[in-house]
């Protein structure tokens, strides 16, 4: 089983592994990007439908976490999970082909883009309940746990989640069951419209998690490379035994939480700062300093992105649709049935 | 899901219509105040409670963290304390975190304590599917908790209803849950300038007919009148009565429609199994089975959880075809 | 509630039985390990673990801390990860807490993700009332779980099926609910040495006769067989079919016994509107309306939280007498 | 409304205010303990069914708190409440006819004992749903908040509450928006067979209670002038506009969880540890040591409480059953009907 799909875009000769690593850190989160770029375009060519959540902004989280663990480990997502999805090496065709509902699609067309699946690289899927992958996850630990498997669950969740009774009985079942977990949260400082100091007495949330007892600490969730190392700090630790982890990665979303939102409740010049910040330009600029890119092959990875994109667009438009007697398949397991 | 700020007009929304009721209610009443996530900055998910912060403040339109279980027992607690509190869960889905406070203490505390108290609290939510939100969006779930002894659970099914149904739940002394077809929000219809309460408690024939009866509420109720013009080119009249209030049921508005026409079709959003449908044919049963001159029908969801592909999703839920052929069958 | 520690013995509890059940699948499967409140150290609050802590470890008699939905969405993913858990919740009242779980996870992953998985998890608990613990422990909500698609329902009512349904529930790929009615726990009868597992997916006819049938299950089981007997010594032959899994229902069972009888009585405990008995009618209505010579009956429970006073919840209660009188209405 | 029902038994008259308020304190646990130990007979006669959970040992904690509090301020109890409600003021008759399920009952015999319900004192009932009745104390605070109100809503719960995501939702709505509520926890150490340390990730459940940014801490529950003086400080301190406060009352429970816990989870000798400290001993020790109380005293205000309970126990068998032709009443209100 492979985690990436497509070859990586061949460094200059003299790449040292340093450069080639962020080169192939560069080109996933621009995989992410553009993938999701072109997602807002065929909502709004209502080729895709129901609820858009993009993480534009937010891509280095998805890599950096992704990036540092191993084929066995589990993960659990959210509703804003295309990233999560395509970090973990779910092909980007069956991604987009799920966007379109197509039978193609990593969930069969079934799951649309909340709801991604690929149990084969033990992607559990979107969940768009918040709070409601977490259980999931305490559970796929407990079993691995059990079993000695030597795997690590990774539960990403939002800042909104805090707030749900459901992420604390997690908490306290990880770290009361000394559980191989690492609850990733992803503080965009935003649940829909609420501001975190609206929705939480203590906004601090590395601090909250640290009350149950299990390492935590926050991390800068627009640097890449800081959320790749900190991902294996935890996750080595929690490899070792040390118990569950919660890394707060403090991220932005630069769009609106889905595409219904017209964004009243915050200011064009706050979304201006953070995209100062943008996680694709800080590393490409960064590594074209350290002459480890140069303007042309940023350009050639943009196109061989844009491309591997357009692939994915055509055989979505292309794909079949599940036939309509095949309406209640699924429900229950056919051989039981 | 876009809406621009509300006016009174001849011609509003749904969504406007509900607005509408809130601001009347807000401004007629001080114990009335809106409490749920969104609902104040951000507009409502579904914008139905735009510009109401501007004009009631944060106290009165409270925007809640992610903590269904505790706002809906808080909407219950404010009530307890003399206050008439409306409590928005974004998605009927979601309301599955709060059911603990609904069903073990806002149905049970008037009857648990003797009658000392009574709860009169609110919950509206939006439900059913349509729009491709696929399985945890999508639930029709209104029936299901019309099966609960102590709140009542009424079903806007018109702009009328929209605006006019809220108002005569915030006067009953008991927790009402008030269900909102995503679908209907962006519908519009003619509203009277003095259009105001309505009463809660009665089913409405929508179509008179004399051939069969259609019984349905909700986001199902355009699709049965759909399928009652498309019945009555080809000379069948059916009556469709639109339920309204889907605890209690309107007995008498039920047994008058089918002693009527003595064939009737129920169409219900929910999975077919223990849908409100079900409720309602046993029903027609007991209070009426010799005036049937065929099986009751019912027209429901399939019992699949609701997939994201249109046509999958289409072919799931009640459509004015299927409609049609199942009164075509009582009626042969 | 006091228990004896087990044996495997002629005349088991229904409490035995379930424990024999539990041991069995312990000793078989390395997969399967129990999980829920007090289970291990108490012995759980029913008494139906005890011992097993003692037998199998804190590992695989698992006590959780009181967290409903995290330990039951802790049992699902356990189950995606390749375990076989036994979730036990004390009573079915604080499953609300975790529908969440159950209905957006369970019942829903298989489906969402295109059948790249299946949740082979098996949730017991104690429902129903009889005993005097009032408005929120006496719930009797196993029909209405039956509305959910994705899970399947089952009611072991016998000695047989408290030692044998839980096994081939276990080797089900789906999510299994399985209700035991708090009244049974302490009943007892014959239970052959070789017994085993049992199908779950047929009802059984519990008592031929051809005169009415009465359909229930679980904890009205016993009263209704009682009401037979009653019936009997007027010479009204009554056939007792026990549903035994409520979602799916036998549907050929039920139009079987009601082709034979042509007259039928529904029992159900929970609360009339909306319950499963509602189901059942309107079922026999679709498939078997012309075989029916009077309007199928139900026997509920009063649309009432359950109170404490034991006269008042007697009322309420499906009882022995009811059946009687709704069984004397439909021959007549 | 008067919050006590029976008068207080005369003081010796060289009594100070302190040794009167000490012996009234004194005599308000003896009504409970006499009252619940009876209650144990009445069960295992099969006067009372259903469950049956007694404070035995926690006695200190229901009369130290409500004796803080003014007639206008609220209480939402467990499933564990005839001290709360006795210490309330809600009349021994009512109560024990509620045991009974007579309509003379504080709840007309609906409830029984995990229900006791008297909304013109404010005690808005016992709650069986563990941690459920903490959402209805934060919308009290809530209402009375907005209205300006200067009373201060208790909620009671036990350790095992700790667990269910209901109470983390209500710490921080009632942190976040300044609720007047105080949070009373009875930290006895078990739920039901359940060990703390084997439910808590974190035992410090003061220190976890902060974590929400609310004032927090631990009191010796076994002495009742510590819980009362605590409960002041607290509730001075919500009233006066502080926001939420928490108090950890450390207790003990001296008997079985409910009446069919055989307790196997728990050792003699631990329980004999813990009856050395019984609050009701305690206090009337010093009381004697301080020359406040002689044992004749002691005697005649055991017999008067008795008598009490005696009284209570005639009128509750005395008193007439509900018409079975209200069964459907109170399900919805009937002015409505
Ligand atoms: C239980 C529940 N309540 C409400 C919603 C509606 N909803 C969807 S996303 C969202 C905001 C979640 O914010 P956060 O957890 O911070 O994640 P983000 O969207 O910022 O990535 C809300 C309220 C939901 N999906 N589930
Ligand atoms: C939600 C819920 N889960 C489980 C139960 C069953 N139950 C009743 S009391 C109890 C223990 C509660 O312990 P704690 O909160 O410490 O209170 P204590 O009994 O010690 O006073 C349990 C598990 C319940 N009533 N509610
Ligand atoms: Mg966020
Ligand atoms: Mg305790």
């Amino acid at each position: 089983m492979s985690r990436r799909t497509a070859t990586v875009h061949p460094p200059a000769p003299e790449a040292s592994p340093a450069a080639k690593h962020r080169l192939e850190l560069l080109r996933d989160m621009m995989r992410i990007r553009l993938f999701e770029e072109r997602c807002v375009e065929l909502y709004s060519a209502s080729k895709i439908r129901g609820f858009l959540h993009v993480a534009v902004g937010e891509e280095a989280v998805a890599v950096g976490v992704m990036r540092a663990l191993e084929d066995q480990d589990a993960i659990v997502s959210t509703y804003r999970e295309h990233g999560h999805a395509l970090a973990r090496g779910v092909p980007m065709d069956s991604v987009m082909a799920e966007m379109y509902g197509k039978v193609t699609g990593c969930s069969r067309g079934r799951g649309g883009s909340m709801h991604l699946f690929d149990v084969d690289r033990r992607f559990y899927g979107g969940n768009a309940i918040v709070a409601g992958g977490l259980p999931l996850a305490v559970g796929l630990a407990l079993a691995d746990k059990m079993r000695n498997r030597p795997t690590v669950t990774v539960c990403f969740f939002g800042d909104g989640a805090f707030a749900e009774g459901e992420f604390h009985e997690c908490c306290n079942l990880a770290a009361l069951w000394q559980l191989p977990i690492l609850f990733a949260c992803e503080n965009n400082l935003y649940a829909m419209g609420t501001a975190l100091e609206r929705a939480q007495a203590e906004t601090d949330l590395a601090l909250r998690a640290a009350s149950y007892g299990m390492a935590s600490w926050p991390v800068d969730g627009m640097d890449v490379l800081a959320v790749e190392q900190a991902t294996r700090v935890a996750v080595d630790r929690i490899r070792g035994g040390g118990g569950p982890c919660f890394l707060e990665l403090r991220t932005y979303r630069f769009r609106a939480h889905s595409m219904y939102d017209p964004e009243r409740y915050r200011d064009k010049a706050e979304v201006e700062r953070w995209r100062e910040r943008d996680p694709l330009d800080q590393l490409s600029t960064r590594m074209r300093e350290d002459h480890e890119l140069t303007q042309e092959q940023q350009n050639a990875l943009g196109a061989e992105v844009k491309a591997e994109v357009d692939r994915a667009v055509e055989a979505a438009e292309a794909a079949e649709l599940e036939p309509l007697e095949d309406l209640t398949r699924f429900v229950y397991t056919e051989s039981e049935m | 899901m876009t809406t621009t700020a509300t006016t009174t007009t001849a011609q509003p929304t749904y969504r406007e219509a509900m607005r509408e009721a809130m601001r009347e209610a807000l401004r007629k009443d001080d114990r009335v105040f809106l409490m749920g996530e969104d609902v104040g900055r951000y507009g409502g998910s579904y914008a139905v409670s735009l510009g109401l912060l501007e004009e009631f403040g944060p106290e009165r339109i409270r925007d809640t963290p992610l903590s269904e279980s505790g706002f809906v027992g808080a909407g219950i607690g404010a009530a307890l304390a003399g206050m008439r509190p409306i409590v928005e869960i974004m998605t009927v889905n979601f309301s599955l975190l709060a059911l603990d406070q609904i069903l073990n203490n806002a149905a049970t505390l008037r009857h648990m304590s003797g009658g000392q108290m009574n709860v009169p609290l609110v919950i509206r939510m939006t439900t059913g599917a349509g729009r491709q939100l696929a399985a945890q969006h999508s639930h029709s779930l209104e029936g299901w908790y019309a099966h609960i002894p102590g709140i009542k659970v009424i079903a806007p099914a018109t702009i009328e209803d929209a605006r006019g149904m809220l108002w005569t739940a915030l006067q009953d002394p008991d927790p009402v849950l008030l269900f909102e077809h995503g679908t209907l929000y962006n519908t519009s219809g003619p509203l009277a300038e003095d259009a105001g309460p309505v009463d809660i408690a009665r089913a409405a024939v929508r179509r008179a007919g004399s051939d069969v009866s259609v019984i349905t509420y909700g986001g199902s109720l355009a699709k049965a009148l759909e399928a009652a013009e498309t019945l009555a080119g080809s000379g069948i009249e059916v009556e469709v009565l639109d339920l309204r209030s889907l605890r209690p049921l309107d007995d008498e508005a039920i047994t008058d429609t089918v002693r009527r026409t003595h064939r009737c079709v129920v169409v219900d959003e929910g999975w077919r199994s223990g849908s409100l449908s079900a409720e309602v044919s046993a029903r027609i049963t007991e209070q009426c089975f010799f005036d049937l001159d065929a099986p009751v029908e019912r027209v429901c969801s399939a019992e699949v959880p609701m997939p994201y592909a249109r046509h999958l999703e289409e072919a799931a839920l009640p459509q004015p075809e299927r409609i049609v052929e199942a009164v075509r069958r009582v009626v042969a």
